[in-house]
């Protein structure tokens, strides 16, 4: 820790950039993406928006999964629900896209809600099944078109000219769309992070840590999840709905299993819990999954279909040496370096 | 008259629904082993069950590699390839995760999903094989009101009434089943006791599997071939029958699979054409739900008296 | 009981350091001999590496990333520096772990079941199978089909050590086997375990914290603090040690203390 | 304490009508099962007294706790004057375990139960957030008052770091101290709730002479000048007689003694089932 510096109120030493230099590399480092469209090409940049709006995503699965504990395999009905219901909004109303996303948050937090309610009884595994269950059963409500007036229609097609809010400010670029995107990241990120600082994180962590020990010590248990599903999925919502947008068709297979499957490995290959974790985990596994298909295109044309074997290989093999993901990976090799020559 | 129809037709749904459920059966079985014993949540177990319906197929033709094994060796073969491929996974993968977050294992089944996945596609696509006419049974069980199980399903009912007797005399009665029980309860508490978590974690996993991989095949055959999907709804409908039974409870798993088996089978003959193509496979999960809310250990799962 | 003149210690640790994770220091230069037939005494307060010390004897350390990175272990003169617990098992050494870790799932009898594997086989004796285990327990008779984790403390403090029992050990660890016992319990428990060890000749390692209670029991006794030993000696001879004395009764000697605190204020730093 | 005190037998009943105690309980039972853990106890406790519950393992002692703060439901009964728990004068019989700890029921656990994975500020942060906390968006944003209450939260814990002497493990993982320290953690996480009773489930369990000593400093002023009411389960006699004002003999689930903790020691009756020394 650098010395010479010290906090003169708890204010400050809550603060996020508490010391100099991390303020200075804050500083220099804000302006890169900004600069990025200006520098990439468009197929690039479509990744990295991508990624944005998976980090939105993540962001709210670690709320629930990585906050508050709660192992929840829906996060693809979640952004279904978001990404069908902002699309409804679009096409019914028209009120611009990010009175639509919002309202795809919205709905997808009262889903989420209602999706935690058997917490009430149940922990841990159970949980994580009984949400399987709903994601199958969110599924086959979208793709049933007898609820088509419900839902909109299993295939919505969304126009690739939006106003942001009405018809101001139209966004139709991938530049725009990439804006949007990081706009998005970075306010959900600061979002988590003032989760995980204030109270209500320290809630969500207590729940997830000591269940019963919170309860005796006056931590509302129930309540305190339902506000993480609540939280959490409302994140996953946006991002459902900027994923709609970004990819012009909704198909519910988007949507499956494998999403979820996904945005597990995202976060837990970074690190469960952190919001750095997240933003890693997410920019690892998709310029990843990017990279193995140019490979293996290369080396065996057809082979393509294998993509997901070799992805799931290399996680495998990573988890095997670094089971708590990336972030602590880093943290161990700051430890090391920090002690170095001396082994401890 | 046309009451003995609708009579004759529940009870074909019913019978029908009897020999999924068993043949969910077993690879529920498969899981909640895994589960009972080492605490590993395999999301892997339906994509496992494809592997294996899909492998005589591959064996007994020449769709990938002329292999032209007979097709009766090919269903023999896979059921030890069960068994090795259980092997193979503790030795290789399960190994490096003993002792670590339960979240770490979980994403390594679930990576195991995407590499079956690549495998599954780089193989045979999504498209439906038919198997070999040789392995098919060609004969029925006929039932009352000219009702017939077919051979597969009476084969699935035999082997899961089999298996769920042999496994539960094994945890009751022998050494070797409390063992391997005690090592799931406290794995460093057997581990002082001489009990090797990497040989528990084995057996574990073949018996597992080789389950698995009887029931996979035998999923084929009551389709007369084998395709993708239907294994993927039955990775989840699996979940829920072990759910529905007690997470960690075998016979629990056997009757909760043949719930869901039934469930499914008279929701989609009665309700699908009343309310949307598929009702007849969420409506167990739905079930599902309304249990967890009433009853939180399942069927007959072990209620854990909270302690502080 | 002493080991025959010649004969090597059961245990022997030769100036052993142990390190967690390969960065946390947790035992510096530790000495210590366990002979046949002895019981052994490690004292010390919490945190001072007497859990790490049976630990590294059994192997089970290992498994929380602990490592002897220097001098050694021996074990009936064999150096078995770093061994795993599998080998350690099958050469007689039973641990007990802190905290009374019953099989909670599982019945009674079946937590006794599994201490009949060793090394792979199935022991077998003269006896019935849990007849040594009733000799010193007999309360675990009418228990036998109860789930272990319904039993009080007492009883499953006495579950594992008849489970460790019938695992025939020539050397048995126990962690902290008084933790939280009615002090009547104490006392019974470790009457029992000094009886086990003159009738089955089973040599045991004893860390604790109820200090009175087990040097009464013991030969020798080693106290440790910071990881290293502080003090040794015959336990006898090491009751009468003003230092114990004091550290366990605190500074008045035989009077107990506590009753001070109620008319002692501590100066109020905040508020 | 006041001279108020009746002076009545080893086996009378609660010192305090419980609906007028400070912590009390009317004729409660539980059972799991085949198995009866507390069976019709009675108590009251007054406020600011310094109560001992002994007995030997099994006796019900943390179930009784337990169905005090309400982790347990105590057997419903018939009679509505039965299995009735009493807080600060209110009947708290249906109150959720939480509701219980917000209107003052503070405990500590003797399997500690802290979150191992988090350091000690965060231990004691998270239960402090329960007493306050902002709003929903005012913690999200960060700013305005949800800034200011953090901080003062903050103030607040360091403070109880501080009293309990806890500096140096500050950013320490719970799980990484040894047991004497955690069992500060752990009474410094039920103070961070401003409790009026304090259930102390063997918070001395495992410790060493002198942690055993600090740990009695640190309730001893917390029980004389902060008034704060202390029920503690303890096998330490020698603790027992020397800080409580009276003391509660549980065996198989039933209270067989209760009074001045001297009185109650010398009683042949408890030496018997408890201490086991003859005379």
């Amino acid at each position: 820790m650098p010395c010479g510096e010290y906090f003169t109120s708890y204010v400050s030493r809550m603060g996020l950039v508490r010391w100099r230099t991390e303020r200075v590399a804050f500083l220099l480092a804000l302006p890169i993406p900004f600069a990025l469209p200006a520098l990439l090409d468009t197929g690039t940049l479509s990744v990295i928006t991508q990624i944005y709006i998976f980090i939105v995503a993540v962001l709210g699965l670690n709320v629930i999964l990585g906050y508050a504990g709660e192992i929840v395999l829906a996060q693809g009905a979640f952004m279904a629900i978001g990404a069908y219901s902002s699309a409804r909004v679009i096409t019914t109303l028209g009120p611009g896209l990010l009175p639509a996303v919002f309202v795809g948050g919205l709905v997808t937090a009262v889903a989420a809600v209602l999706f935690g309610l058997p917490s009430w009884r149940v922990k841990g595994f159970y949980i994580a099944i009984s949400t399987l269950a709903l994601q199958f059963i969110t599924e086959w409500f979208i793709n049933a078109r007898e609820f088509s007036g419900i839902h909109g229609g299993p295939q919505t097609t969304l126009p690739s000219e939006i106003g942001l809010v009405g018809g101001a400010v139209p966004i139709s670029s991938i530049q725009d769309t990439y804006y949007l995107a990081l706009v998005a990241a970075a306010l959900f990120a600061l979002v988590s992070l003032n989760i995980s600082r204030t109270g209500i994180g320290r809630r969500f962590r207590a729940v997830k840590e000591n269940d019963l020990s919170s309860a005796v010590l006056g931590i509302d248990v129930f309540r305190t999840k339902l506000l993480a599903y609540a939280v959490g999925g409302f994140m996953v919502g946006v991002a459902g709905g900027l994923f709609g947008f970004y990819i012009g068709t909704l198909n519910v297979g988007q949507f499956g299993v494998s999403l979820t499957l996904e945005h597990y490995l995202m976060l837990l290959l970074g690190g469960v819990g952190r919001v750095w974790g997240a933003i890693i985990g997410v920019s690892t596994v998709v310029f990843l999954q990017d990279e193995l298909r140019t490979i293996i295109q290369e080396v065996a044309q057809g082979a393509t279909a294998l993509e997901p074997l070799f992805f799931g290989a290399v996680i495998i093999v990573y988890l095997a040496l670094e089971p708590k993901g990336i972030i602590a990976g880093l943290g161990q090799l700051k430890e090391y370096l920090r002690s170095w020559p001396y082994a401890y | 008259m046309s009451d003995v129809v609708d009579v004759a037709t529940g009870l074909e749904f019913f019978i029908t629904g009897l020999g999924k459920g068993s043949v969910y059966a077993l690879i529920a079985v498969g899981f909640a082993l895994i589960y009972k014993v080492t605490g590993v949540l395999n999301f892997a177990q339906g994509w496992f069950a494809a592997l294996f319906g899909l492998l005589p197929v591959v064996l007994s033709t020449s769709l990938v590699v002329s292999f032209e094994i007979s097709p009766l060796v090919a269903v023999a073969i896979t059921v030890f390839a069960g068994l090795l491929l259980g092997l193979v996974l503790e030795f290789g993968i399960f190994r490096f995760f003993i002792g670590e977050p339960v979240l770490s294992v979980i994403v390594v089944t679930l990576a195991l999903v995407a590499s079956i996945e690549g495998i599954v596609q780089y193989l045979v696509g999504p498209g439906y094989r038919a198997y070999p006419e040789a392995v098919l049974p060609d004969w029925t069980v006929p039932l009352a009101l000219g009702v017939e199980l077919q051979g597969p399903f009476a084969l699935a009912i035999v082997f899961a009434v089999a298996t769920v007797a042999a496994l539960m005399a094994f945890f009751r009665y022998t050494v070797m089943g409390s063992i391997l029980r005690a090592a799931a309860s406290d794995q460093q508490a057997a581990m002082v006791l001489g009990v090797s978590i990497e040989r528990t974690i084995v057996v574990a996993w073949a018996i597992s599997l080789t389950i698995t991989s009887i029931g996979g095949v035998l999923f084929a055959m009551s389709t007369s071939g084998w395709s993708f999907a239907p294994y993927t709804n039955i990775g989840i409908l699996v979940f829920a029958a072990v759910v529905l039974g007690g997470i960690d409870s075998i016979p629990g798993a056997f009757i909760g699979a043949i719930t869901i088996g039934v469930i499914e089978e008279l929701g989609t003959g009665y309700l699908d054409p009343v309310v949307a193509p598929g009702f007849g496979t969420v409506l167990p999960m739905l079930f599902l739900l309304v249990i967890i809310l009433v009853l939180p250990y399942g069927l007959f799962g072990t209620e854990r008296i909270e302690r502080l | 009981m002493r080991g025959a003149e010649g004969e090597p210690p059961v245990v022997a640790l030769d100036n052993a350091e142990i390190v967690y994770d390969r960065h946390f220091l947790a035992v510096q230069g530790v000495s210590l001999e366990a002979h046949r037939g002895e019981i052994v005494a490690l004292l010390g307060p919490n945190g001072a590496g007497k859990s790490t010390i049976l630990k590294m004897i059994s192997g089970i350390g290992q498994t929380e990333r602990g490592e002897v990175t220097r001098g050694s272990v021996s074990f009936e003169g064999d150096d078995v520096t770093n061994a795993k617990t599998t080998p350690m098992v099958d050469r007689g050494v039973t641990h007990i772990l802190e905290g009374r870790r019953v099989f909670e799932d599982l019945t009674v009898e079946e937590n006794l079941r599994c201490g009949l594997y060793r090394g792979g086989r199935r022991l077998r004796s003269k006896k019935s199978d849990y007849e040594l285990a009733f000799e010193y327990f007999p309360q675990l008779e009418d228990l036998l089909d109860v789930n272990a984790g319904y039993t009080s403390g007492g009883e499953q403090q006495m579950l594992v050590i008849a489970r460790a029992l019938i695992h025939r050990p020539n050397l048995l660890l126990l962690d902290e086997p008084s933790l939280g016992l009615a002090p009547k319990l104490v006392e019974d428990i470790f009457e029992t375990m000094r009886e086990i060890n003159k009738n089955e000749d089973i040599t045991m390692i004893v860390a604790d914290q109820n200090a009175k209670e087990t040097l009464e029991i013991a030969d020798h006794g080693y106290v440790l603090e910071g990881g290293q030993i502080e003090l040794s000696g015959p336990a006898d001879e090491l009751v009468d040690r003003e230092e114990i004395k004091e550290f366990y009764l605190g500074a008045g000697g035989d009077e107990s203390q506590y009753s001070e605190v109620r008319h002692y204020k501590i100066r109020k730093r905040y508020n | 304490m006041a001279g108020t005190r009746q002076t009545t037998g080893l086996r009378a009943g609660p010192h305090v009508p419980p609906e007028r105690a400070a912590l009390g309980c009317r004729e409660v039972t539980k059972t799991f099962g085949a198995i009866t853990a507390v069976d019709g106890v009675s108590i009251g406790i007054e406020d600011g007294e310094w109560v001992s519950i002994v007995g030997p393992n099994g006796a019900g002692k943390t179930t009784l706790l337990n169905v005090l703060n309400g982790f347990y439901d105590p057997d419903s009964t018939d009679d509505p004057d039965t299995g009735r728990i009493f807080l600060g004068g209110e009947d708290v019989t249906d109150a959720k375990t939480h509701d219980r700890a917000r209107a003052g029921l503070g405990r500590t656990f003797q399997g500690l139960e802290l979150y191992e994975e988090e350091d000690v500020i965060e231990n004691v942060m998270a239960i402090r957030a329960v007493r306050e906390h902002p709003g929903l968006l005012s913690a999200l944003t960060y700013l305005g008052p949800g800034r200011q209450l953090e901080a003062e939260n903050m103030r607040r814990v360091e403070e109880i770091i501080d009293y309990l002497e806890l500096w140096e493990h500050r950013h320490s993982t719970v799980a990484s101290l040894p047991l004497g320290i955690q069992r500060r953690v752990d009474l410094a996480r039920t103070l961070a709730l401003e409790p009026d009773v304090v259930l102390l489930d063997e918070a001395m369990s495992g410790l060493t002479y002198d942690e055993k000593y600090d740990m009695f400093r640190f309730l001893a002023d917390l029980n004389e000048q902060e008034g704060l009411t202390m029920v503690m389960i303890e096998h330490d006699l020698e603790v027992v007689t020397d800080v409580s004002e009276r003391m509660i003999v549980l065996h198989q689930g039933s209270v067989i003694a209760r009074g001045d903790p001297d009185a109650v020691v010398a009683d042949p009756e408890v030496r018997r089932i408890y201490t086991g020394v003859d005379e």
